[in-house]
């Protein structure tokens, strides 16, 4: 800053100024300059008058510009170029500009200052603030407004920085203003409790002075706090950073015209003590010959009351702006993002669709044709049918045969075709069929099979079978039937005790079935059946036949080979089925059994196709990384 | 009280525990108790059961007061909840009525959500390389590629006796030495899971 | 014969249950102190914890589906061990904005599963926390259950399923859904067609007994190391019978 | 009128089945408003059926239809058994529904802890009786002398075939091992050169069974699939 300290009551006032704003002691009389207005030095980063908004300030900004460029070092103005040319063009990364380089090099300094480093986070918070809000040209055009006024305090800071940083390492003094400087006002500044101030780390009066920096501060170290002194910006400096500032010093070293200078006592103007020997002897009036008096000039000799200073912190409207948005940004930070919705076209939803088509087509175009191109598959070929068949065709006449409908109904499309085979050889063998089940649909799907397969039949429903309904309690309740079925299900889902007449009237364990049937898509329940109702029906010799899914089949088949065999007749899936239903003679017209065999082949040509690309990607990855 | 019940818990947990256990090895002792408590455990998870669907209604009530779509679905299930509840109680669970609502509104959804998952496994089975790029991964998708072949006479090709045969002999063979290696661990692990329970240690019922 | 057979396995089953039970409560004993053993890495534990973590940040929610698992028969103990992951998950996912929801199959599932919640927040002391309907009947019917899960899965911000229990292969459509509402599935269940099908489908399966292992691997407490070592013994054990048992019989020496 | 219903019953209902059929379908292509309106149908029936058939078989037979023969008959077949089996179980089942309230759930807790102390023991006893013991008794008859066929070719078979499935049992149970001995801090944790080796195999032998199992799954589902694309087609050539 290059204001003229006025001598009186040592206010500083712009260069141009005759007289003093606050007391009108003529000022280019004495040709005092001050290098830094105190408060300037007391926290370099005080946003200095050119960001106050005041009109008077705002007036003098071209004056104020062109004294500035002679004080900014080359580094300084590189940078200040950089950083518009920044903030203009948008650059993605202000971390790799030149600023930047200037900010790490300067935090790079063992002993820097809070200070000095301020500015430059304060251009990461402006450039990444720039970057957040993504304005193209309104951005420009802001970073532009900054440089003419409100923005002017960072550049401020920014040169302060060396001027600090030559203070504090007692360099030779680089810019204009140190040229400027007198002696004793660098000695004045060796002992000054101020320039102390700026080199304690982060000291309360930088904390509050330093707004906008600080802001930038904390956008850069990621808090979300706003510091309090924006929200009370109108208030008063707290006293209590005086006080600090005061108990770091003691007060007889503080020369008498920079007590007049600091904020809160800045109100009582007391006659400068400085050194007067550089000061002008005046020429006129009756003091004419003495040095560093004040002269008998007409302005200066008329009373005023000495105007209040202004202690309020000051903040442009822009600044209060800057940092709403900054406050409305970092709100947006502690709310969770929402996932970005999938798009409706992707990769994925491209080959599932693919997948479908390739899939779906054929087997419709089979269905529709009806087509009989695939040779039907032979019984001997799959194991466990022709025992299944063996079993079912020894039954005696009208025996009774337990049959557990234990099938989920989205199995029944698989499983459907055999055992609905199943029910019509035991309707031929006129077998009487006791129907349970320990899954919830089983009754459900054993009627409408019953149904199905009674129609042209003659005769009630009832004199060939009957639904003894649902065994609650899993495993316990099939350990329970095979050692009492009419304890466990004493009535039929009719409600009559079917115990008590023929033929279960001749049933007292499970053994005494002719033969017991399971039909199931689960392992599990198939292994319970097997497990707790199995060695009973060993004793007597009972076939235990399992109609079953393709999906259980692998973990079934093993109790069908085991030696000495634990299942007697195994019809396992479509295929089974249609093996099954073969034997017995019904043969089925429509494409299903094509539309089986091409869905098998395409799934396979699917399969293989995928994994082969999967293969290629992963090789050729490989290959552009051995390149790397 | 607060800290009598839990203990009572846990008490009463692990008796009646061990009078079943003990029914299982020793029936000719202890089988009589045995067979009462696992008479009252099958009743009482009829009562469970209600107390589901009750579950399951309030789930769907507390869901019509909310916004979006979601509560036109609650509406459209409780309705569908009840009236199924009333018809299958009226008219039995293998009456005309019964039949017709389960033959259709279950039957067609329960295949056809089966037929979506002959999609989403042949999707996931040619994904599954570059998912899981691994030698096992390999393996597991040549077996798969080796039983789909070996189940059924390919469109056009016919059947493929070898892998015909090979496919008999990977399911009679490796597949049950793994099968059975899994089923054995997995009853060690319920054994163990079992054993907590009935020592006091894990206790789902709370407390 | 028959019935000799069947006391000496009455015998041999309880004196097996009598072993496992004292070897647990000898590693419980041993081990008291600092386990002796490390575990092996199982990545789908791994990545569970990271993902209730990620979880509680997010503020989402972690779906626990216990399967639909009768606990009065073989398909219990899955269950069980699905109730004890989420106790793990209740106490983890605590402080989270969105308390974790389960979705079962079965009536007593249900209600335990809202007894499990409800005691790990009395635990914590955020009773308050506790609401009946996160802990939820979806179906009756296994594919009831998994058509109800999959809007859980889709609507309600969860980022973490976990697979616990008795689950056939319809779990296939949980995973699904799990993968087009880009959360992670873990999954393990008893069922060894629908661990084939996790295989494929899901991101972590956890295949055979890993899944009786979540309270080891999830910290729930010394007795499962223990009963974790407990398995790890009676599995040579086993192997030992069988490979012995196997060449007497070979030669003869065994009927 | 029921019988004109009962006419039209079938026709309707092959409608809404080619409609809801198309609905879920249309998952495939993606999670969709037809489909999640075609769910909660399917759910509320599905769960409405069970339910009753599950209250049907055990409360009414078990529990009110016995009540009701005394009410008309004045006796009761089993009267002793339905006191020691059915009433303490209604009492606990009464007492469980102190459920429905959190306020009062916690006093419902100890039904729940019988009911849990049970199935403990169920699946205890199922795992040892019904799979450990089978399973072993299985693994340790592969190899029976007895039952050894009498051909050579068929004995080379048979002896490699139970070999095979006897050291894939052994190896897959390996693979499951947990336990790592304690290594000093900062070293990795690693399994022993034998122990790893044999747990690769058991990993084989669970992949090749996963895979068996994966096909099986997959036929069954196509199989699935082919029936709907006969039931839409059979629906559209019987409408249209």
């Amino acid at each position: 800053m290059t204001d003229v300290i006025c001598p009186l009551c040592g206010k500083p006032n712009p260069p141009d100024r005759e007289e003093c704003l606050y007391c009108q002691a003529p000022l280019k009389a004495s040709g005092f300059v001050a290098p830094s207005e105190p408060g300037d030095e007391e926290n370099q980063l005080l946003p200095p008058s050119g960001e106050t908004g005041e009109a008077e300030e705002q007036t003098s900004q071209p004056a104020e510009a062109s004294s500035l460029e002679q004080a900014i070092p080359d580094w300084l103005k590189a940078t200040e170029a950089n950083f518009l040319g920044q903030s203009e063009s948008e650059q993605e990364k202000p971390g790799t500009d030149l600023v930047s380089e200037q900010i790490d090099s300067l935090l790079n300094q063992p002993s820097t200052p809070d200070s000095t480093n301020e500015p430059a986070i304060d251009d990461d918070w402006l450039a990444s603030l720039l970057e957040e809000t993504g304005i193209g040209e309104s951005s420009a055009t802001t970073s532009q407004e900054e440089s003419s006024e409100g923005q002017e305090d960072t550049f401020e800071a920014d040169k302060t920085e060396p001027f600090s940083e030559e203070l504090a390492q007692e360099e030779p003094p680089a810019s204009a203003d140190q040229a400027e400087k007198p002696e004793w006002l660098t000695n004045l500044e060796a002992t000054s409790p101020i320039k102390l101030d700026r080199v304690l780390p982060a000291s309360e009066p930088d904390g509050q002075s330093t707004g906008v920096v600080d802001t930038g501060e904390e956008t850069g170290s990621g808090e979300m706090e706003i510091p309090e002194w924006i929200a009370k910006s109108g208030s008063e400096v707290s006293p209590p950073s005086d006080k600090e500032a005061e108990s770091q010093i003691a007060p007889a070293e503080l020369p008498s015209w920079l007590e007049a200078l600091r904020p809160d006592e800045g109100v009582s103007p007391t006659g400068p003590l400085e050194d007067l020997s550089a000061a002008d002897i005046v020429t006129a009036g009756p003091l004419v010959g003495l040095r560093g008096v004040i002269s008998a000039h007409p302005s200066a000799i008329r009373a005023h009351k000495p105007p209040t200073y202004s202690i309020k912190l000051r903040v442009t409207e822009e600044q209060r702006a800057r940092v709403e948005m900054m406050e409305a940004l970092l709100a947006d930070e502690q709310k969770p993002k929402p996932l970005p919705a999938q798009p409706v076209i992707s990769s994925r939803n491209i080959f599932r669709l693919v997948i479908v088509v390739v899939l779906i087509l054929p087997i419709a175009w089979m269905i529709i044709t009806g087509s009989q191109r695939t040779p039907a598959p032979q019984p001997g070929n799959i194991p466990g049918v022709v025992d299944f068949t063996q079993q079912v065709q020894t039954l005696p006449i009208g025996a009774p045969v337990l049959l557990a409908f234990d099938y989920e109904a989205g199995f029944s499309g698989e499983m459907n075709l055999a055992i609905s085979t199943v029910i019509n050889q035991l309707i031929i063998k006129n077998a009487y069929m006791a129907i349970v089940t320990t899954t919830p649909a089983g009754p459900a799907l054993a009627e409408s099979i019953m149904r199905r397969a009674d129609t042209g039949l003659e005769g009630k429903p009832e004199t060939y079978y009957t639904d003894l309904g649902y065994i609650p309690g899993g495993t316990i309740g099939l350990l329970g039937l095979a050692n009492s079925p009419k304890t466990v299900l004493p009535y039929s889902l009719d409600g009559n005790n079917v115990w008590a007449v023929a033929p279960l009237n001749a049933i007292s364990s499970i053994k005494d079935f002719s033969a017991v049937i399971v039909m199931t898509n689960d392992p599990d329940i198939a292994r319970s059946w097997i497990e707790q109702v199995s060695p009973q029906l060993q004793v007597d010799g009972t076939p235990l036949l399992i109609v079953t899914s393709s999906q259980a089949e692998p973990l079934i088949r093993p109790y069908y080979e085991a030696t000495p065999s634990q299942v007697q007749g195994l019809v396992a899936g479509f295929v089974g089925g249609l093996a099954f239903s073969r034997t017995v003679g019904n043969i089925q017209q429509n494409g299903t059994w094509d539309a089986f065999s091409i869905g098998i082949t395409v799934s396979v040509l699917i399969i293989l196709i995928g994994s082969i690309i999967a293969v290629v990607l992963k090789m050729l990855a490989l290959g552009k990384l051995k390149e790397n | 009280m607060k800290k009598i019940l839990p203990i009572a818990n846990a008490i009463i947990a692990v008796i009646s525990g061990l009078f079943v256990l003990l029914g299982y090895f020793f029936p000719k002792v202890f089988g009589g108790i045995q067979s009462v408590l696992i008479g009252w455990a099958i009743i009482l998870a009829a009562f469970a059961l209600l107390l589901g669907i009750f579950n399951l209604a309030m789930v769907h009530w507390k869901k019509i007061g909310a916004e979006g779509p979601s509560n036109i679905n609650s509406i459209v299930l409780l309705i569908s909840l009840i009236i199924t509840m009333i018809v299958v109680s009226f008219s039995g669970p293998t009456g005309s009525w019964s039949l017709w609502i389960f033959n259709t509104f279950q039957l067609p959804v329960e295949i056809s959500l089966i037929a979506v998952l002959a999609v989403i496994l042949v999707y996931a089975g040619a994904r599954l390389l570059s998912r899981r790029p691994k030698w096992y991964t390999g393996l597991f998708l040549v077996t798969v590629l080796i039983v789909l072949i070996g189940s059924v006479p390919l469109f056009f090709i016919g059947e493929i006796a070898p892998l015909n045969a090979l496919r008999g002999w990977l399911a009679q063979v490796p597949a049950v030495a793994g099968a059975r290696g899994l089923l054995l661990g997995v009853a060690l692990g319920t054994v163990a899971t079992g054993l907590r329970i009935l020592m006091g240690v894990d206790r789902p019922y709370g407390g | 014969m028959g019935q000799v057979l069947s006391l000496i396995k009455d015998y041999f089953g309880f004196l097996f249950v009598l072993i496992c039970l004292g070897l647990i409560l000898f590693y419980i004993y041993s081990d008291r102190n600092r386990p002796k053993i490390n575990l092996r890495d199982i990545q789908a534990f791994k990545h569970f914890r990271r993902e209730v973590d990620l979880t509680v940040e997010a503020g989402k929610r972690l779906h626990v589906s216990l399967g639909r698992g009768n606990i009065n028969d073989l398909q219990g103990g899955a269950a069980f061990i699905g109730l004890s992951i989420l106790d793990c998950c209740a106490r983890a996912a605590s402080n989270s904005d969105r308390p974790p929801v389960t979705t079962s199959g079965d009536g007593v599932l249900t209600i335990l599963s809202q007894d499990t919640l409800q005691s790990a927040y009395h635990t914590l002391a955020t009773e308050q926390r506790y609401d009946p309907t996160n802990a939820r009947l979806t179906g009756l019917t296994p594919m009831a259950y998994a058509a109800g899960t999959m809007p859980t899965i889709h609507d309600e911000h969860v980022s973490a399923n976990i697979f616990a229990g008795h689950l056939g292969s319809e779990i296939a459509l949980m995973t699904e859904a799990s993968e087009r509402s880009r959360s992670l599935s873990v999954a393990g269940t008893d069922s060894i067609p629908a661990q084939a099908v996790l295989y494929a489908t899901s991101d972590e399966p956890l295949l055979g007994e890993e899944l009786y292992a979540a309270g080891a691997y999830l910290g729930a407490g010394p007795a499962h190391l223990a009963s974790l070592r407990m398995q790890d013994i009676l599995r040579w054990v086993l192997i030992l019978i069988m490979v012995i048992g196997a060449i007497l019989k070979l030669l003869g020496i065994l009927p | 009128m029921l019988e004109r219903i009962g006419q039209l019953a079938d026709p309707i209902g092959a409608i809404i089945g080619f409609v809801l059929t198309v609905m879920v379908l249309s998952y495939i292509i993606g999670d969709n408003v037809l489909f999640r309106l075609a769910i909660p149908i399917f759910i509320g029936a599905a769960s409405g059926y069970a339910a009753v058939l599950i209250l049907y078989n055990v409360l009414w037979y078990q529990v009110l239809v016995p009540v009701f023969q005394v009410i008309t008959t004045g006796k009761m077949d089993n009267m002793l058994i339905y006191a020691t089996h059915v009433v303490p179980a209604v009492i606990l089942g009464i007492w469980m529904m102190t459920k429905m309230s959190p306020r009062l759930a916690r006093w419902g807790t100890p039904v729940l802890a019988f009911l849990t102390g049970v199935g403990a023991a169920t699946v205890i006893a199922g795992a040892v009786r019904g799979t450990i013991f089978p399973q072993v008794g299985a693994s340790v008859n592969l190899l029976n002398i007895r039952t050894a066929p009498s051909e050579l070719n068929e004995l080379v078979g048979w002896f490699i075939n139970g070999l095979v499935v006897l050291v894939g049992t052994a190896t897959t149970l390996i693979y499951f091992h947990f336990g790592i001995k304690r290594q000093e801090e900062g070293v990795p944790v690693t399994r022993s050169v034998v122990l790893g080796y044999l747990s690769t195999a058991g990993q084989g032998f669970i992949v090749v069974t996963l895979g068996v199992l994966f096909a099986g799954v997959y036929i069954a589902a196509l199989s699935a699939l082919i029936d709907r694309v006969s039931f839409l087609w059979d629906t559209i050539i019987r409408f249209f």
